[in-house]
This record gives structure tokens, C-alpha cells and sequence, in this order.
């Protein structure tokens, strides 16, 4: 985890979830890339974010990337968020004594438009959360910052404001994670990407 | 100590490799070519573990030209990159991993742009303006981002491959012989003697 | 120097001596180090202390009531898992209104009775009108513990200190690293996995400790004693009760706790369920 | 991987070979200055591993009218250092004069926290255990934070948190406090804003930081002497 | 070039990062710590049936990871079973113990006995030798009466009439140890499980938030997800809600969903599928 | 009144337990000039005790806060110190505002890498000894010998764990000198100096930009500019630039730049020509 660095963090508000992730590709102490993105869309209205490992975010990435099409092949639908976290849960557990360094986060609307996101650990346990799931190398910051700022029924503008405000600011007292950031919110008719102005140190 | 540098221009990438060869504390050779060149627009240059830099590199270029034959297209540099990388990260979770830190550099023909990788032991990849590889990186990497414009000319970017050598020449302990760089344009390969 | 900074600060490998000089020679040491600590014997060994208790008591239990304090704890010293010694006193009195009730090693507890009474001696030989206090004696108890952890030779035991003083009554304890608290209810070693929930529950229940009776209270803590003694194998059914009011101290003759329980259930209990 | 198994529960006398004379007693403590006030916070949970050891136990102390110190780790450390503050506020360690019998006054914020940290440096082989901030007001009356690390590093700061959750708070103080972030918003904070961005920063903390809970002790320091709040907390 | 598709999931673990990862351990790269479950479970056996309590709080390192998790598993319409220990291995050692149980069932045309369970869980656990970090609570109802087991990670097991587990076990037991009697019962038996499980939730710090019951009898069973909340979050004295455009952004797309409707016309062929019926 | 003093600093010491970890130490004048006292844990090996203590696997792990990027280099207008302000422990960020040159008086300046406190305390310490040295003697102690008192202080506390980079500089009958110093004892006299875990990539850009000959203020933007770039690639280097400026007068201030402005500001201008 420490190795490369980087945090993902997501939040639910009012019939809309967002997803962020900071943009460092470290090497230890050393920055390689400062557009190196940790979430991948999954379908139309569902992103998954893997902090962790760079080498296991790729490979998991691809691996998702298989998975997912291979379900909507067989299932001519696309993936539900929740099922999403399953398959992401039990892909991980696999591998429960040589674990992928990550800790994946799914954040979607599911079929009704009803927000989802969940998190699980490197060996898929699934944590269910209503409010906001954190990952990555800043998660304390990110928990502090989110049980401090989130309320319920943000509107999607204010929920930007909010999952903003909580990444820069956890990112900043963390080393390893921060230059750049992307926050993806998710509405029922649109999907907004926005690279925000960060510290760059 | 081994370094590679990569920097892309307007139209151009420029990689560099360092010719030592060393075995424990001897130089057992200058003028080691660690490059491959895996068809006509990309380039490798490896360091790392010695044997399996060669070997990985030459497993990678017989795929790609396999590849290009097989299909009669090039494969661009981003296919090449996403290919080294999961067979880098493969050969991690099996038994005989190979240790090598490498620099794909290439010339997208169809999209016309410079593109170069970044590629650690680990099977990390990213796409990067410039790169450096080993002890060299630390030095080299701030002065890139200090003179470092999208639209270097290939003169300028020779000119600051020059200042990075000469930075390292007075600031590492280690001996620094001389550097090769491979130049890769829409025409092809190029091998400049710095 | 490194440049790694996750390594400033602690000595580095290299640094440990690949002469192996340690302990250093004397005219080693920099001029302006300490020898609170020194650098062990002049033998050149190092001093090696006990690291590891030897014959010990197990809990200890303590509660503050509407006037005054309850301690208890059983008469057990055990030898590993021998149970050695079955009458011994692990609660003392310190003062007319003042006890110190012990878990752990029972040897460093020996030694520190010793030095409470030889400070309680000379305070009364001082005669002065004033006598050493529960708060007092918890201070000085206090430093003894925390002295003896920073030499690296600690007391090995957790000490319950209960009492009266000024109409305040006084619960605290300190374990073998220095750490001194004072809480309306306390229990060391097993009991303070066992007997704390039920002491704290009856405590917010009551709503505090000064609406609780010594008949609650003493009742409460035969039954915590009951269950330190079903469920921690270290635990005896024999112990004693100790009772700190503004009348003075009076500790128990030993009780028995096996009258109290109920075994009838374990006739039903058959196999582990193949 | 540590199990749940009773078995493997710490028991509080531990059988080991090697003394560990340091102990985690979590607990978080925060300060922060404004223009006229400074405001010190902490917790009063004392535990160790996964017990709790007392529900209140004051890890702030006040100095004088006009300090503060608060300290978290090894509680042992903390009070021993505490206590040896206030002897030398009497009695200076370098000369053992009573510093207030020789100077005639109280030391001010900033001479104890200058002695602080060479009383700190003086364990740096053998060092305290503990985490200190020092609040107070300065000369001008202006509110003052000085924070430690456990050799004795200090720095005057506006804000700071430090212990168990110093991860989870601090970020939030940079945020609302520094206006981190956020620098079109910057303004001038209130007593009555400062002391909800507190106790908010604590319920928060004990939300996800298991070390701190049970009650929240708040000094706050103005010209008129040094006041104190409580407050409950959750405790689980 | 062969095929370069992931492989399929062939069922078991899988080893291949382990060479790997313990390369990087032991270039002192730290691991990442799974999610734990501190943990109170607690099972008692009543009159009529069984109820089983545990705790909400899941926990990575000192942080609460999941302040609401569920820990009381569902293996069969008639037996439930509470998990301490890693919180991954609790939850998939119960899930595939249940398709297990569920196929049993399927096979044999009889509901489940909870004894079955038990070996199964048993025999799974003592396969991995401890690897898989569960200790369970399993209790449920079947022909033969309320039963009650505890499972050990190394796959020993227990019966008895009243068990606590996780690292709050021995401060609910010291509720079990001196209020639990035989033949209890309903309300009582759910007021001492609740009892149990907030002496492990405020005095131990592996364990928090809610209580969670579930009772089963021989005919019913009764989910009390959440029955006492004794924690709720202390109210925020301010709300932190940003104002608009507080953050800087450097740049921003946004991508319209566009529905795409399939609106089927039936075409107007009403009479042609009559059947002629004379 | 010396003796009053020193019967009740040792009256209430126990015949059993005597010390109590409380100083009780009589008045010694000539303690204001030795070395400062420290404790020492009382095991047969101190050092191993303190690396077990501050080792990041340490189960209660003492995280010793650490600075980073600095550097100094000489020209012909004097020298310029330039430093950034981040104090991590371990990957978290404990401070964003530390102040890493340190006024040991008007004329001379340390930097601060390594142990935070080892360097704010031995400088401290420094400064001290350097103004007895100037009551003595009547005259301002010199770079050298101020350089020198520092680095013997500190090396006879070799291997036992200080860690401390320092550069000092200042003015002196000699001109502006630049001395390098730390804890394993080195004591370097130079022109160029970087030091802290970002100092390669500082020196990268420092070398490239460096002329003798530049004017006072390219010199301070050069000071300025490789410190940001140290923080840019460095994890560990980050927060703000301090900038000092030395010459003949004393030491001078030249600002404190926040990091995330200088980054947009140099962002917006053009990259410089490649030389």
C-alpha cells in the first residue's frame, strides 16, 4: 500500500454517489507520475476505485475490465452495483493468503437509481456503508474528514463540494498520496468529471 | 549503477541508456547495448537484474514482430506497453520472476504523437512526459520538470539528455561512461552517440 | 549522514557495534550523559533483572460506596499454575485508613509493604501530627513504581490502593509500568475483563457510587469475586473483603465462595458436539 | 493475524523477556489559538490494548492563568513530565532558584515552553513517551499553541491535534481552522465557532478512533483566567 | 501469441501473489492489515430455542472500519451463526458453508441439523490449521432440540448452554457466569444477550456500536437486526456544507445520460389469430 | 543560602528508594559550561533499547518528527539558504510550517535536517556557547570555529542515534563561509550544499542554474526554485520555502513562499530556456 501511495474516497448523497480518488504514481518517497488515475467506470453509472499497489491496480483493472464485459455478455444487462461488489469480494478472496494490494471501492446508482458504494479490504470483506467508504494510504485522514464534513441529502453540487474538500484536505497530511485529484460525481442523467486544483507538494 | 532516460518531444521520444556492464564491483564492459528495438516505432531499454533485462526484452520484441506478422500491423506503443506490463506482471506470480525496470518509448504512427512508458520491477506502468530510471532519477527527474516543454525541439531535448549526463557525471560517486540514445521519430529508430 | 528520512532519528544499523564494546568502556561514555541509569556493573556484564513474575496473585477488586471504599481479593499465590500458596494475604493495611490490595508478584508486593510500613513508621516517629494519607500514600506508591520502570527493573504487579481521607473517598491503582489512575470501581489482572462490566453496570445503574450501600456494594462484589473465580484458573474460592470508612479499616476473616454457586447445568453438558 | 480467541486475550501482566517500559494509553488532545483566546481539548479515556483502565482520567493540566498543557501516550510519562514542569515552574532546573521566588512572577507561555522542550531533549535517549501541546496566551494577550514531538522538536502553531485520532482531526482543523483549501473563505474565527469546530472534531474522532471516547475536557484560556468545560462522549 | 485471457475462477485459493508479496515483505514493505471484527458474539440456549447476540463494530487496526456490520450469518432457515475473528474469512466461511447446507438439504429432502453444520464448518477450519481466522457462535433448532456450539479457528468445537467468543467474550461471559439460569424465558433470555453484548460493547474496545439479536425457535425465527442502539452519534453542533465553487477546478466534463426508450408498436393484426373454433 | 538550598532539595529523598525521577541536583556554576546532562535507560545496551523504541515495526513506536529539503550554496554576493517546511513522521504529514534555519545569532544560521529536535536543540546549544564565546573574547566567533564547536558537541554522542545535517553559515572576517556538519561527525567546508532526503533533485537544478557571478536576486530565485522542485518529486519535502539571504550586514530574510502558489505561478510562466 505504501509502496506507490494514493486514496479513493466515496460518498452518497441525494439520489447521486461520487467517487475521488487522488493522482500520484509514487515510487516510495519518489514522484513518478501525477496522472496516474485510480478509478475505472464499470458501466454507464457505476465506477470502481483501487487505491493500493500499482501493479495489482492495473492488473485488477484489466481483470475487472474482463469480468464485467464477460457478465454482460452472458447476462445481456449490465452489472448492478451490488452484484459488482460481490464479484470484486469474491475475486479477492481467492486470493486470501497472497492478497492483491488493494482495497478496492465501488460507487454507483444501481437499476432504480438508488445510490450504492461499499468498500472491502485486501481479502474482500464488504463493508456496506450509507454514508461514505474511504481507501488507500490516507484512510485516516479521509475517516476524520468524512465523519466530520458529510451530512445525508447532499445536493450533487454540494456533495462535489463536500467529497472535495474531505480528499485535498486528508491528502495534504499525507505524503504518499495527494498531487492532483479527480472526483467523479454520479446523477441520475449526467456524470460529472472534474480535475480539481490541488497542492502539488 | 545503471540509468535509462526517456523524454519526449514535439515529435520525437528520446531514450537513453548508460553502457555499463558490471558484475559485483568490476566493469566488465562499455558499450552494452540495453536496448531493443521491438519494431519500427518502439523501443526497450531495460536495466535491472542482469540476464533478465536481455531476456525479457527479446522475449517481448519476438511477440511483437510475431504480433506485427501475424496481423501485418505494427502494434502501437500503448499496445506494446499494456503487453510488457501483464507479462511483466505475469512472470511476478510465477516462479522465476524476472527483475527488470524498463522504458518502452515509441512513436504512435496513426495518432502522429511521441509516447513513452514507464515501467518498474513491480509491473507498474504510466504514461510520462519523461522518465528516469535508477540512482540517475533522483538527480535528473526535478531538472526534466525545471527545463522539460511538450514542444521541445529533438535539439533541445539532446541538449537537456547533455545537462542530465553532466549532472550525474559530477554528482554521483559512481563512474558515468558514456551514454547512447535512440531516437524515435515517425520515421523510425535512430541511434545518436552522445 | 542517511538521507533516508524515515531513518532519522534511531540509531542505525551500523550502528550497532561490530566490536561489541558494550556495555562501554567508562572513558566511552560522552561527558555529559547521566548515570541515573549507568551502563550496568563494573564487572562489564550487564545488570539483568527479573523479567517475568514468579509467584503471583491473580485479581484484585475494588469499589467506592456511599461511605467508603470495598477492596477483595482471594487468598490464592500461584506458581505458575501450581497453586501454591492458598492463605496468603493480598490485602494490607497501610494506615487506620488506608489499604493496599496487590496483584502479581507476590515477593515485589513483600517489598513494598516493607516500604510503606518504614514510611509510615518514620512519619509516626516524626510525630509531628500529621500522618501520610490515602492520596499521599498513592503519590509516594506512585514514584516507587515509576522509579523502579524507568531502571528497567519493575515492581511486577498491579497495587489497588483504597481509603478515606477528609471525607473524600479514594480508589486507585498502578500497574508495574507507573501508570496511576483512580476510578470509582477497579479490578486488575482477569477481573478487569470479568468483574469490571458488572461493577461499571451497577455503578451507572445506582447512578454513582455514593447512592450505593455497603450492603449493594459488598454484595456486588462477592459476586464478582464469584464469577473471577468460575472463570480465571488462577482464582481461588477462598478471599477476603476489606471495608475503608471513616471509622477505619476492617478487613475480613477469609470467606468461601463455593456455597454461592450453581453446577446443577453441567449434568446436561455432554461432548464438545461430534 | 491476531485472532479473537479468549485465549489470546493481553492479560495485564504479561509474560515476556524483555520489559517494554512504554505503554500506549491513547487519548487525543487538541488546541487551537485565536486572536484573544487559546483552546485546549482532550479526551479522558485511559486505556490500554483493549481495555479500558478508568472512564476520566485529566490529561490537561493548567499551569498557570495563562498555560495549559495537555498531553497524550504513556500516561505514566505524561504525568511524570507534568509534575516536573510544575516543579520547575517553582524551581528552574538548570539553576535550582524558585523561578518565581528569584523572577518575582509566573513563567510566561513561552519561557515554559522553551523549558519544555529542553526537558524533553534531556530523555532523548531514554525519551518520554508522550505526545504534549502547550496552550496559552502570549505576552500580547494573542492566543498561543506550542507543539512537541516526544524528543522535544517544537514549533508555534495556530492549531493542532495530537494522540490516537491526531490523523483523523487534523486534516479537519487545516480545513476549518487554516482554511485549507478553501482560501476565498478565510475569516475570523469566534470563541463560541472554535469551541463547536472542538466538539465536533471529538465527536467525530470517537466515532472512528477506538482509544478515544467517555468525556471531553475543554480549557478555554482568555484574559479573565482559564475556564473549563465537559462534555460526554461515547462509550464504546 | 497464446490467449492472453484471465483465466476463469477454478474454485479454491489461489497462491500465485504469495511468492511475490513475501519478496516484498521482505524488502520491508508492511502489509496491509485485513479488516478484523474485535468482536461480542454471544449464544445462549432458553426454553423454547436459542438466541444469539454480537455486536456491530468491525475494526482495522484501532479504526472502526464498519460501525454497523452485520456478524449474525445466515446458514439455514433454522440456524444461524456469529463470526469473530477476520472479518472476510467469517463472512465466506458462513456463505459457503450455507450453499453447502442449502445442497445438503436439497439432497437429502430433510431440513439441516445444526450438528451437521457444525462438522462441516469444523472440518473446514481444521483443513486450513487456523489460516482461516474464524471463531464461530453457531445455534439454531432442529429435531433434536435448540443447540449451541462454538467453533474455534483450528476447528475445535464446544456445547454448551451458554458461550461468548471475541475479544469481548470474557465480559459478556461475567454477565452469562451471574444471571444466566435454565429454562429461561423469551424476554428474559433476549434481555441477558443484550445485557452481555453491552458489557463487551462498553468495556471492550474491540466491540461497539449496536446490538444485534436473533432469536430461533422451533417455528420462528426473529432477525432483531439493530434491537438496542445504545450508541447514537453525538449531534454536530455545526453543519460543514461548503459553499458552491469553494473548490478550485482546473477542468470538467460532464456526460449526459441519454435514455434510450424501446417503445414496441403492436401492429394492428387483431382478428388474424382467431381460431376458428366451429 | 547555598547550603539552605541544597538541604531542601535533598531532604525528602528516601534512604530506600531515593531517587525518585526527580532532578535534585545542588547549584554548580560551572554546570552553565559543561556538556548537558542526559538520561540514559538503565540496560546493558542503550542504543539497541532507543532503535527498538523508534524502529517503525515498534509495537509503541516513539515516531521522532523529521525535516528535509535544504541547501545553501555561496556566490558572489554572499549566500543564499533556502529550505522547505514539512516535519513527517513516519508517511504522516506532522507539520506543514516548521521552520528549518535556525538564527543562531544575527550573523549566523544553521539549516535543520534529520532529527528535528537534535538540530533545533544542538543549534540551540550552539548559540549559546557562541555568545559566552563573544563575552569572553570581545570579538564575533567565526564561521569555522562555530562550525567546529557544533560538530565536537555532537560527535561524542557518535552511534547513538542523533541524526542531524546541518549547514552553517554566515559572515565572518573571512567573508561569507558555508559549512557542512552532522552527526557522524563530518565537518565539510564548501560552496554548494543540499541536504535531506530531497537534496539529489535540488541539486539537480541547483548545478544546472549556478553562476558564481548572479545577481543577488537569481540567486534567490535559484535558492527558491530548486527547493520547490525538491518538493515537487519528494514525498517527504513540502509546505513552503524559507529564504535567507547572508552577507556582510547579517543574516536576512528573504520571505516564506507557499508551495502551492509557487507552483501555480510557475505553472503560468514560461519554462526557461535550455542552456
Amino acid at each position: 500500500m505504501e509502496y506507490n501511495g494514493g486514496a479513493v474516497v466515496a460518498m452518497v448523497g441525494k439520489n447521486c454517489v461520487a467517487i475521488a480518488c487522488d493522482k500520484r504514481l509514487g515510487v516510495q518517497a519518489m514522484t513518478i507520475s501525477t496522472e496516474f488515475k485510480k478509478i475505472f467506470q464499470a458501466t454507464p453509472k457505476t465506477y470502481l476505485g483501487l487505491p493500493g499497489l500499482a501493479t495489482d491496480v492495473q492488473t485488477l483493472a484489466e481483470k475487472f475490465r474482463f469480468k464485467i464485459n464477460m457478465y454482460k455478455l452472458k447476462e445481456e444487462r449490465e452489472i448492478e452495483p451490488r452484484t459488482l461488489a460481490h464479484l470484486v469480494s469474491s475475486t479477492l478472496y481467492e486470493r486470501r493468503f497472497g492478497p492483491w494490494f488493494t482495497e478496492p471501492v465501488v460507487a454507483g446508482l444501481d437499476k432504480n437509481n438508488n445510490p450504492f458504494i461499499c468498500n472491502t479490504d485486501t481479502i474482500g470483506c464488504i463493508n456496506f456503508a450509507k454514508d461514505f467508504v474511504v481507501s488507500g494510504t490516507s484512510t485516516n485522514q479521509l475517516y476524520g474528514m468524512c465523519e466530520s464534513l458529510w451530512e445525508p441529502d447532499l445536493e450533487p453540487e454540494d456533495l462535489f463540494e463536500t467529497i472535495s474538500q474531505a480528499l485535498m484536505n486528508a491528502v495534504d497530511r499525507d505524503c504518499l498520496a495527494g498531487w492532483g485529484a479527480e472526483v467523479v460525481v454520479i446523477t441520475p442523467d449526467k456524470i460529472i468529471t472534474r480535475t480539481l486544483k490541488s497542492r502539488m507538494d | 549503477m545503471e540509468t535509462l532516460f526517456g523524454i519526449t518531444g514535439k515529435d520525437f521520444v528520446i531514450a537513453a541508456y548508460d553502457t555499463k556492464a558490471v558484475a559485483s564491483i568490476t566493469m566488465m564492459k562499455i558499450g552494452e547495448d540495453k536496448s531493443r528495438n521491438l519494431n519500427d516505432h518502439s523501443v526497450m531499454l531495460y536495466s535491472g537484474e542482469p540476464g533478465d533485462g536481455v531476456h525479457f526484452a527479446e522475449y517481448i520484441e519476438r511477440n511483437v514482430k510475431l504480433n506485427g506478422i501475424r496481423h501485418g500491423l505494427e502494434m502501437s506503443p500503448k499496445a506494446v506497453a499494456s503487453f510488457a506490463r501483464r507479462e511483466l506482471a505475469d512472470s511476478l506470480r510465477s516462479r522465476k520472476p524476472y527483475s527488470v525496470n524498463l522504458l518502452i518509448a515509441g512513436y504512435d504512427v496513426k495518432k502522429d504523437t511521441p509516447a513513452l512508458y514507464w515501467m518498474d520491477h513491480l509491473a507498474s506502468s504510466a504514461e510520462v512526459p519523461f522518465a528516469a530510471h535508477g540512482y540517475g532519477a533522483y538527480y535528473c527527474l526535478s531538472m526534466m520538470d525545471r527545463y522539460h516543454r511538450p514542444d521541445i525541439t529533438e535539439e533541445e531535448g539532446i541538449k537537456l539528455l547533455k545537462m542530465c549526463i553532466n549532472e550525474l557525471r559530477t554528482r554521483m560517486i559512481l563512474n558515468m561512461p558514456d551514454f547512447v540514445a535512440k531516437v524515435v521519430t515517425k520515421e523510425g529508430i535512430r541511434v545518436v552517440q552522445l | 549522514m542517511d538521507h533516508f528520512p524515515t531513518n532519522w532519528g534511531n540509531p542505525r544499523n551500523e550502528d550497532g557495534e561490530s566490536y561489541n564494546t558494550y556495555p562501554m568502556a567508562s572513558n566511552k561514555v560522552p561527558q555529559g550523559v547521566q548515570q541515573i541509569a549507568g551502563y550496568g556493573h563494573a564487572s562489564g556484564h550487564p545488570t539483568t533483572h527479573t523479567q517475568s513474575p514468579v509467584v503471583t496473585g491473580t485479581s484484585v477488586l475494588g469499589l467506592k460506596f456511599k461511605d467508603g471504599v470495598l477492596m477483595a481479593a482471594d487468598n490464592l499465590a500461584s506458581y505458575g499454575s501450581l497453586a501454591r500458596f492458598r492463605d496468603v494475604e493480598r490485602l494490607h493495611k497501610v494506615s487506620d485508613f488506608t489499604v493496599i490490595g496487590a496483584s502479581g508478584d507476590i515477593s515485589d508486593f513483600q517489598y513494598v509493604k516493607h516500604l510503606l510500613d518504614a514510611q509510615m513508621i518514620k512519619e509516626y516517629n516524626a510525630d509531628d501530627g500529621h500522618s501520610l494519607a490515602t492520596p499521599h500514600v498513592f503519590e509516594y506508591l506512585w514514584r516507587i513504581m515509576y522509579n523502579r520502570r524507568s531502571k528497567m527493573n519493575p515492581l511486577w504487579n498491579t497495587f489497588v490502593l483504597g481509603g478515606v481521607h477528609k471525607g473524600e473517598n479514594f480508589l486507585g491503582a498502578i500497574d508495574l509500568k507507573g501508570t496511576p489512575y483512580q476510578s470509582p470501581s477497579i479490578a486488575t489482572g482477569f477481573g478487569s475483563h470479568l468483574a469490571t462490566p458488572m461493577l461499571r453496570k451497577a455503578l451507572d445503574n445506582a447512578g454513582g457510587s455514593e447512592n450505593l450501600t455497603r450492603e449493594e456494594a459488598e454484595k456486588l462484589l462477592v459476586e464478582c469475586m464469584k464469577v473471577c473465580w468460575l472463570r480465571d484458573a488462577r482464582s481461588s474460592f477462598k478471599y477476603q473483603i476489606a471495608a475503608i470508612t471513616s471509622q477505619g479499616v476492617s478487613i475480613s476473616e477469609p470467606h468461601d465462595l463455593r456455597p454461592l454457586t450453581y453446577w446443577e447445568h453441567g449434568r446436561d453438558v455432554r461432548g464438545y458436539g461430534a | 493475524m491476531m485472532s479473537t480467541v479468549p485465549s489470546e486475550l493481553p492479560v495485564t501482566a504479561p509474560i515476556e523477556h524483555r520489559f517494554d517500559p512504554y505503554v500506549d494509553n491513547g487519548g487525543t488532545l487538541l488546541s487551537i489559538a485565536g486572536k484573544d483566546f487559546c483552546v485546549v481539548a482532550a479526551d479522558t479515556r485511559l486505556s490500554e490494548g483493549y481495555s479500558i483502565h478508568t472512564r476520566y482520567v485529566p490529561k490537561s493540566v493548567k499551569l498557570s492563568d495563562k498555560t495549559v498543557i495537555s498531553m497524550g501516550g504513556c500516561y505514566a510519562d505524561c504525568l511524570t513530565l507534568t509534575k516536573r514542569i510544575q516543579q520547575n515552574m517553582e524551581a528552574s532546573l538548570v539553576a535550582p532558584m524558585w523561578y518565581r521566588h528569584a523572577h518575582g512572577k509566573t513563567m510566561s507561555t513561552a519561557a515554559i515552553a522553551q523549558m519544555l522542550s529542553i526537558m524533553l531533549y534531556q530523555k532523548r535517549f531514554f525519551p518520554f513517551y508522550s505526545w504534549c501541546i502547550l496552550g496559552g496566551l502570549d505576552e500580547e494577550g494573542r492566543g498561543a499553541v506550542y507543539t512537541y514531538d516526544p524528543v522535544g522538536s517544537y514549533e508555534r502553531e495556530a492549531c493542532r491535534c495530537a494522540g490516537s485520532a491526531s490523523s483523523l482531526i487534523q486534516p479537519f482543523l487545516d480545513n476549518q481552522i487554516n482554511f485549507k483549501n478553501q482560501a476565498s473563505e478565510r475569516r475570523e474565527l469566534s470563541l463560541d465557532q472554535v469551541l463547536r469546530i472542538t466538539k465536533d472534531s471529538f465527536t467525530s474522532a470517537t466515532e472512528r478512533d477506538i482509544y478515544t471516547g467517555d468525556y471531553l475536557e475543554i480549557f478555554v484560556i482568555t484574559s479573565n483566567g482559564v475556564e473549563l468545560q465537559k462534555m460526554g462522549l461515547k462509550k464504546d | 501469441m497464446t490467449s492472453r485471457l484471465p483465466s476463469q475462477a477454478k474454485g479454491g485459493f489461489n497462491f500465485d501473489n504469495h511468492v511475490r508479496n513475501a519478496a516484498m515483505e521482505g524488502k520491508g514493505a508492511a502489509l496491509p492489515k485485513a479488516t478484523k471484527t474485535g468482536t461480542t458474539i454471544v449464544g445462549l440456549i432458553y426454553k423454547d430455542g436459542v438466541v444469539l447476540g454480537a455486536d456491530t463494530r468491525a475494526t482495522a487496526g484501532p479504526i472502526v472500519a464498519d460501525k454497523n456490520c452485520e456478524k449474525i450469518h445466515y446458514l439455514a432457515p433454522n440456524m444461524y451463526c456469529c463470526g469473530a475473528g477476520t472479518a472476510a474469512d467469517t463472512e465466506m466461511t458462513t456463505s459457503l458453508i450455507s450453499s453447502q447446507l442449502e445442497l445438503h438439504r436439497l439432497a437429502t429432502g430433510r431440513q439441516a441439523r445444526i450438528v451437521t453444520a457444525m462438522t462441516l464448518l469444523k472440518q473446514m477450519l481444521f483443513k486450513y490449521q487456523g489460516h482461516i481466522g474464524a471463531a464461530l457462535i453457531l445455534g439454531g433448532v432442529d429435531i433434536s432440540g435448540p443447540q449451541l456450539y462454538t467453533i474455534y479457528p483450528h476447528g475445535s468445537t464446544d456445547k454448551l448452554p451458554y458461550v461468548t467468543m471475541g475479544s469481548g467474550s470474557l465480559n459478556a461471559m461475567s454477565v452469562f457466569e451471574s444471571r444466566w439460569t435454565p429454562n429461561m424465558d423469551r424476554e428474559s433470555a433476549i434481555e441477558l444477550v443484550k445485557d452481555a453484548i453491552e458489557a463487551g460493547i462498553f468495556n471492550d474496545l474491540g466491540s461497539g456500536s449496536n446490538v444485534d439479536v436473533v432469536v430461533l425457535t422451533k417455528d420462528k425465527v426473529d432477525v432483531l437486526r439493530n434491537y438496542a442502539r445504545p450508541n447514537e452519534r453525538g449531534v454536530k453542533e455545526a453543519s460543514y456544507v461548503f459553499r458552491r465553487g469553494t473548490t478550485q477546478v482546473l477542468k470538467t466534463s460532464i456526460r449526459d445520460m441519454v435514455d434510450i426508450k424501446e417503445t414496441v408498436e403492436s401492429i394492428a393484426t387483431s382478428t388474424a389469430m382467431e381460431v376458428d373454433a366451429v | 543560602m547555598d547550603a539552605l538550598v541544597s538541604k531542601y532539595a535533598h531532604s525528602s529523598a528516601s534512604p530506600l528508594d531515593s531517587s525518585e525521577g526527580f532532578s535534585q541536583a545542588g547549584f554548580d556554576a560551572a554546570q552553565q559550561f559543561a556538556l548537558p546532562m542526559f538520561d540514559i535507560p538503565m540496560v546493558s545496551n542503550p542504543i539497541d533499547f532507543l532503535r527498538a523504541h523508534t524502529d517503525p515495526s515498534a509495537e509503541n513506536r516513539i515516531r521522532i518528527q523529521h525535516g528535509t529539503t535544504t541547501l545553501a550554496f555561496k556566490f558572489q554576493g554572499g549566500i543564499v539558504v533556502a529550505v522547505d517546511s514539512r516535519a513527517s513522521g513516519g508517511s504522516y504529514i506532522a507539520s506543514q510550517t516548521v521552520k528549518k534555519v535556525i538564527e543562531i545569532n544575527p550573523y549566523l544560521l544553521g539549516t535543520m535536517a534529520g532529527g528535528a529536535a537534535d538540530c533545533q536543540y544542538w543549534e540551540r546549544e550552539l548559540g549559546r556557547r557562541c555568545r559566552l564565546y563573544e563575552l569572553r573574547n570581545k570579538e564575533r566567533i567565526s564561521v569555522a570555529a562555530a562550525s567546529k564547536i557544533l560538530s565536537n558537541m555532537v560527535y561524542d554522542y557518535k552511534g547513538m542515534g542523533l541524526s542531524m545535517g546541518t549547514m552553517i553559515t554566515g559572515w565572518d572576517k573571512t567573508g561569507p563561509a558555508l559549512y557542512y556538519v552532522d552527526s557522524d561527525g563530518s565537518r565539510l567546508k564548501g560552496e554548494r550544499f543540499s541536504v535531506g532526503s530531497g537534496s539529489t533533485f535540488a541539486y539537480g537544478v541547483l548545478d544546472t542554474g549556478y553562476d558564481f557571478d548572479m545577481s543577488v536576486d537569481d540567486a534567490i530565485a535559484l535558492g527558491k526554485r530548486s527547493i520547490y522542485h525538491a518538493c515537487h518529486r519528494d514525498a517527504y519535502s513540502g509546505g513552503s520555502v524559507n529564504v535567507f539571504h547572508v552577507k556582510e550586514s547579517g543574516w536576512e530574510f528573504k520571505g516564506n513562499f507557499d508551495f502551492d502558489k509557487l507552483h501555480w505561478d510557475y505553472q503560468a510562466q514560461p519554462k526557461g530556456q535550455i542552456v
